[in-house]
């Protein structure tokens, strides 16, 4: 056992942290910092930034842009990145689609895609959910038909995040309806801009513009499109899902917002002497109380990363992703408190509002982050694996 | 001790919630009512329902008859208000008629009242409090909008902001500092020259303003140069103790929703109700919400109560609403979780339950804050007795 | 809607108080206040004191001792007692078996068990659950077979509250094992001085010998002490278990020990300076949490009984149920907190340490309410019952 | 940053578990060596299992070879407390290893060491720390029991209590005030003239015990008169890390047992972990465990690391007990309501390994206490970062 960073990996983290507050673009960390919406020429710009660094896909295998870093290092760069307000690379692109390409594309998927896709040419999205497919994933009905060279696909897929940008859209689709429903299943990457798909926005409750439904009419899709073999989509699928745990629990930007929290508490008077709010023993008791969770749950990330090495997740791997879920809305909860009255300015802008920008973003990003505990693996079905595999309950 | 409600109560609690749930029960009906997006063009609810609320009295409950009102009283401003949360009305019966209508009905002049709660009472005249400001913490005093005096003429200086529904109120009733300490109120047309509304969405689609006055003539609500601090107290409890019952409203509904989803929606062949982890959250959504119902009619209870005094009045105002700001906080994330993702959409309409419960911590203090004054205050008594 | 109460009703208070706090004997009161264990003989002697004034059984039928009072008169009684640290009379008798005779018993067991189950004459005991029937209560075992004129018991019955001190216990026993397993229970009512009936005491984790397994082996009961019709035992155990929802919630008792904290609490320096413990914002808020929400959970009682006048249980007697087990225990685990380090002297009399009694039984009394939640319906029953019959799920 | 266990460490941790599920794998043994009622005859614990402890090396953990010990550091008392926690084996490592050594071993002098640490870690010499006073709060001065100088001669005079183990103990470590201010300790030798002890039973089965000290002559610990504040803390921050880790243990296997009871008990006719109301409470169970687990780690690291300070050390070990005290709350409480009755029952495991996990409460503090002290912190940095 010790504490400290070995001489390499304290270099390697300070040189990422001089590289995250020095060379991504100021704009984008700003608006990151005060919670805002990233236009989408920021996110590709800020993902370019990392790529050319060699800093977006630094877990891909080494041909492919992969750095061969260690667990602790893959922690750090990412901890690092969202401690200096870095958008990290974009999920659907580096975590996603990009590791099942790697393992399970031919080259010439890999040559075609793996490139274009570290880089953010090509955006990709997600189509796995569907209205009747939430946390049962595998009840799917979105079909793909066989015709010729091509499949024709038909369904619908929802809550695709920021699919109104995507280019590509990666999807589970449903080749063989007389199985098994988990061996039906077949991976297919879809071009958004082929005939018959459409994509429609769904308004969220925070008034955001983030998830959209994806239909499918007719649309036709070269075979050479389908990942891996005929019917073995769940196979790619659980390798997604399972594949990355490096960045399950957002601690970095957790710990981020709470520390602004503090700011903000520091500078809300509460009573005409300057009182302030973080003199408040009930706020600095829930701050003090949510660091030292964040304090466990970013040390049992360490944990976690230093014990799954040998690439199948630690069983804890769903504690990061159930508390990290609840301890980044619990954060947005208190910030929410903390803006006090100005949070019914959730609408104003800095031309017809005197608050602060926090502070009319307080409420909207409470509500937006309720999904953290829905999407992605409900922290339902996290309570049921920890209680199935790891208690065998 | 009696928790029922007359026949009278019965009848004016079935003609609300039939008023709204005409207008309501749609979902849609809500939400082209507020608008969507950021923006807040329009007045963020329907005139037209506020018309028929007019029509039916509903504005007119709080107020005496000498002054336009029916001369009810809290429990029936309470059964309103429950229905209002019902299906989460736009309109703004607690900003306005229970806030600033009962602020002009406790301080205002014959005259006044007569003009501005007749007004309101007839659905003529929209009001609006315009008192946070940048930086209060519903505190009842006013900082930095200050009030000069030159002879009888009244000069108000400063930033209101937020303030409910303040862009197209018909009439801001506006609170200063005054010259020789306290808190003053005033009239302001907002017409007149040097006052500047910008108004945009709250986060449940609501509206407030920032309102800027620069050196705007206001005439004084009441008698001149008097400290209302007190006054303004007295309104905001009240408005906490209507928006319990309001919240209870929301959060029965938010709680009927979520049973229905559960027996509805199907997720590995079955109904989620199957699930037992889900349906004990939401029986523990039921204690919360019962909890928070006795605690909202009993604030009621002492509000209408002859015997109890402006301290007792204000202790059950915090403790009704720590109670149930934190049972909407439970309530509402429970209610959006058992969902899943269309708990978030903006379509589906147990969300806006979310957001409006969350608002009204906006307007009226949260749940920490109002412990926090109680705590401030345990070592004064032996035990919490209820009944007066 | 009224906040007060009525003239009535504020006088029948104002008696009770005058009563409770002046004709009880202050040794009992001064046990209970102390949280302490009471001996057989203050138990008895509390009763009878009660019982005498015509306040022991006043939900019972008039013409055996009842007061025909009004739900919230109940309340008020039941209330006032534990305020004024009284022992409310013996729930075995008075709220359970002593009903259910006066509803189901024949004229003959009515004359020869009422009156001394009122005066406490006859010290009853359940017998209701087994080892392997907890919350499944109806999946009992015990059996009786009829022999002439008698029944024969053979079986264990578990967690016998005080059975140390029981004269007969009232139990259920399986007549008929080839029938639906709620339909095959009679009741029978058993001398616990019969032979073959063994009491053997648990000792609990708090030290204390407060419940016991009965054992009966071959015991002959006489068939006159059936309740009931043969295999009707069920409706009589449903009655049993439901017909009294006044003093479901130990509000008073809780509301008692909450104000006695804050003493204890103002009691306990934490500086040098004289800053006590109740002035801690975090102990102080802790308190302000509870005593709010028990003056919700006080409310909610104050509804329930109002609207369960036509005899039938309001379904938010569950949320008595359940809430006040959990704010007695939270209040329990607050007084631990308080306690501090003294907690650690539980051992200890008055004779071998010098800390307050309330210190010493800090722990021990928390530990002994974890069965709140557990016994007598436990909280997940409650909430079975909430979301099942309130709820429809 | 490395959590892994060295071969030396691993080998340690197996040779501890080794003797102690020898000793307690059978619950009862448990309980023959604690007694039952309330009283507290006996010492306790199993002399026996003591000095296998000793024999084995156990004792002399911690302390340096001079004085008799064998050179390890936190990192292995913390592999020996969990093992002791997940036995909940009754003999007083923490309090006389880590809390009454520890502090003997810091400030004693060469020949105080070698006679009491070398006893220690021998087995043939138990001592105690007689701290607490009625009326103090986890305080590290003493403030009731004082110390009066007479040339060389030093007099002491009040009661300590509660002293764990105090009762039996062959040496008591007395916590005095001194004559010019600061807290100085001393070695009392327990049959001499003045010492009244007064044994009892704690909540978990342990011993603590009352010690009157009616002028009692006694000897400096150390430097005659110097103040021991720091050392105190410093000595019951170690004692609070390795109660974290022994408390981990203690939670572990009430989870296992709570989880084993879910698959083999049967109600309604079928297993309990049938109810997914149950099983993910069992899973919420695991949530809190393996994060109480990570900071237990962690503050051991600190602890163990050379580069670390002594307020680091204090914020550590605060945040570590802090955390694992809510933990031990929860998974205690829990563990006894997933068991139902049998839960409360002496006989049964579990409710033993709650009652001593509260009972850690009552010698380090609560998680409320070392809250409030890091809420007093929170304004003093930006973010916490683990990593040395």
């Amino acid at each position: 056992m010790q504490l400290e960073l070995s001489d390499d990996d304290a270099t390697f983290r300070d040189e990422l942290r001089e590289f995250f507050t020095t060379k991504v673009d100021e704009d984008i960390r700003t608006v990151v910092r005060e919670r805002g919406e990233l236009t989408k020429d920021q996110i590709v710009r800020g993902h370019r930034t990392l790529n050319e660094a060699g800093l977006a896909v630094p877990h891909w295998p080494v041909e492919w842009g992969g750095r061969d870093w260690t667990p602790l290092q893959r922690h750090i760069w990412h901890e690092e990145m969202q401690r200096a307000a870095v958008l990290p690379p974009l999920a659907f692109n580096t975590s996603m689609i990009g590791p099942v390409i790697a393992q399970f594309g031919t080259q010439e998927q890999k040559e075609r895609f793996l490139p274009k896709t570290a880089n953010l040419d090509i955006w990709w999205s997600q189509g796995f959910s569907e209205p009747d497919a939430g946390s049962d994933l595998a009840s799917l009905r979105t079909s793909a038909v066989r015709d010729g060279d091509d499949w024709i696909v038909n369904g619908q897929k929802t809550w695709t995040t920021l699919g109104q940008y995507g280019d590509w859209i990666f999807t589970l689709v449903r080749t063989d309806p007389d199985v098994k429903k988990q061996a039906g299943i077949s991976m297919l990457l879809i071009d958004m801009t082929s005939p018959g798909v459409e994509v429609r926005p769904i308004e969220l409750i925070d008034g955001g513009h983030e998830v959209n439904e994806v239909w499918f009419s007719d649309v036709r899709v070269p075979a050479e499109n389908l990942v891996g073999e005929v019917n073995s989509g769940w196979t790619q699928a659980k390798f997604l899902l399972g594949n990355e745990r490096v960045g399950v629990a957002p601690v970095g930007s957790v710990k981020r917002v709470l520390a602004q929290t503090k700011e903000w508490a520091a500078a809300t008077t509460t009573d005409a002497d300057g009182t302030t709010l973080l003199d408040d023993p009930l706020v600095a008791s829930r701050i003090a109380e949510l660091e030292n969770e964040l304090l466990a749950l970013e040390l049992t990330a360490l944990r976690v990363v230093a014990n799954s090495a040998d690439g199948k997740p630690h069983p804890a791997s769903s504690v990061l992703k159930l508390k990290g879920s609840e301890l980044q809305q619990a954060v947005s909860e208190l910030v929410v408190d903390v803006a006090g009255p100005a949070g019914l300015g959730s609408g104003g802008t800095s031309e017809t509002s005197d608050l602060e920008q926090w502070q009319r973003r307080a409420t909207p990003a409470y509500l937006n982050l309720r999904k953290a505990s829905i999407y992605g693996g409900s922290n339902e079905v996290q309570r049921q694996i920890i209680a199935g595999t790891i208690l065998g309950l | 001790m009696d928790f029922t409600y007359d026949e009278e109560q019965l009848a004016l609690r079935d003609a609300a919630r039939s008023l709204l749930t005409k207008s309501y029960s749609d979902f849609e009906n809500r939400r082209k009512a507020v608008g969507t997006g950021h923006d807040g063009d329009g007045p963020g609810y329907d005139p037209a329902v506020w018309g028929q609320m007019a029509e039916m009295g509903l504005l007119a409950l709080p107020f005496s008859e000498e002054d336009g009102g029916v001369g009810a009283g809290p429990v029936e401003v309470g059964i309103v208000a429950e229905e209002v949360g019902r299906v989460i009305a736009p309109e703004p019966f607690l900003t306005t008629v229970v806030l600033a209508g009962g602020l002009v009905a406790a301080v205002g002049t014959d005259e006044q009242r007569g003009e501005i709660v007749g007004g309101l009472a007839a659905g003529e005249l929209v009001p609006a409090l315009a008192h946070a400001e940048p930086g209060s913490r519903w505190q009842p005093s006013a900082r930095t909008v200050s009030a000069t005096q030159d002879g009888d003429t009244w000069t108000l200086e400063g930033v209101k902001e937020p303030v409910p529904y303040g862009a197209t109120a018909d009439l801001l009733v506006v609170s200063a500092a005054l010259p020789d300490g306290g808190t003053g109120l005033f009239t302001v047309d907002p017409s007149v020259d040097g006052v500047e509304r910008t108004g945009y969405r709250t986060p449940d689609g609501g509206r407030a303003a920032r309102v800027r006055l620069s050196g705007v003539t206001a005439t004084p609500l009441g008698e001149a140069g008097a400290d209302a601090t007190e006054a303004i107290a007295a309104s905001y409890d009240a408005t906490r103790v209507a928006a319990a019952q309001e919240a209870v409203g929301a959060m029965q509904v938010a709680l009927d929703t979520t049973s229905d989803y559960l027996k509805s929606r199907k997720q590995f062949g079955v109904p989620l109700k199957t699930f037992q982890a889900l349906t004990f959250r939401a029986a523990d959504m039921y204690v919360s919400l019962e909890l928070a119902r006795s605690l909202a009619q009993w604030a009621t209870m002492v509000l209408a109560s002859p015997s109890t005094d402006a301290a007792e009045r204000r202790t059950a105002a915090t403790r009704a609403w720590a109670q149930v700001s934190r049972a909407a906080r439970h309530i509402g994330q429970e209610a959006i979780q058992l969902h899943g993702g269309i708990g978030v959409t903006a379509e589906y309409s147990v969300g806006s339950y979310t957001a409006h419960l969350t608002t009204l911590d906006h307007l009226l203090g949260d749940s920490r804050h109002h412990l926090g004054a109680l705590a401030r205050g345990v070592a004064d008594y032996d035990v919490v007795d209820p009944i007066g």
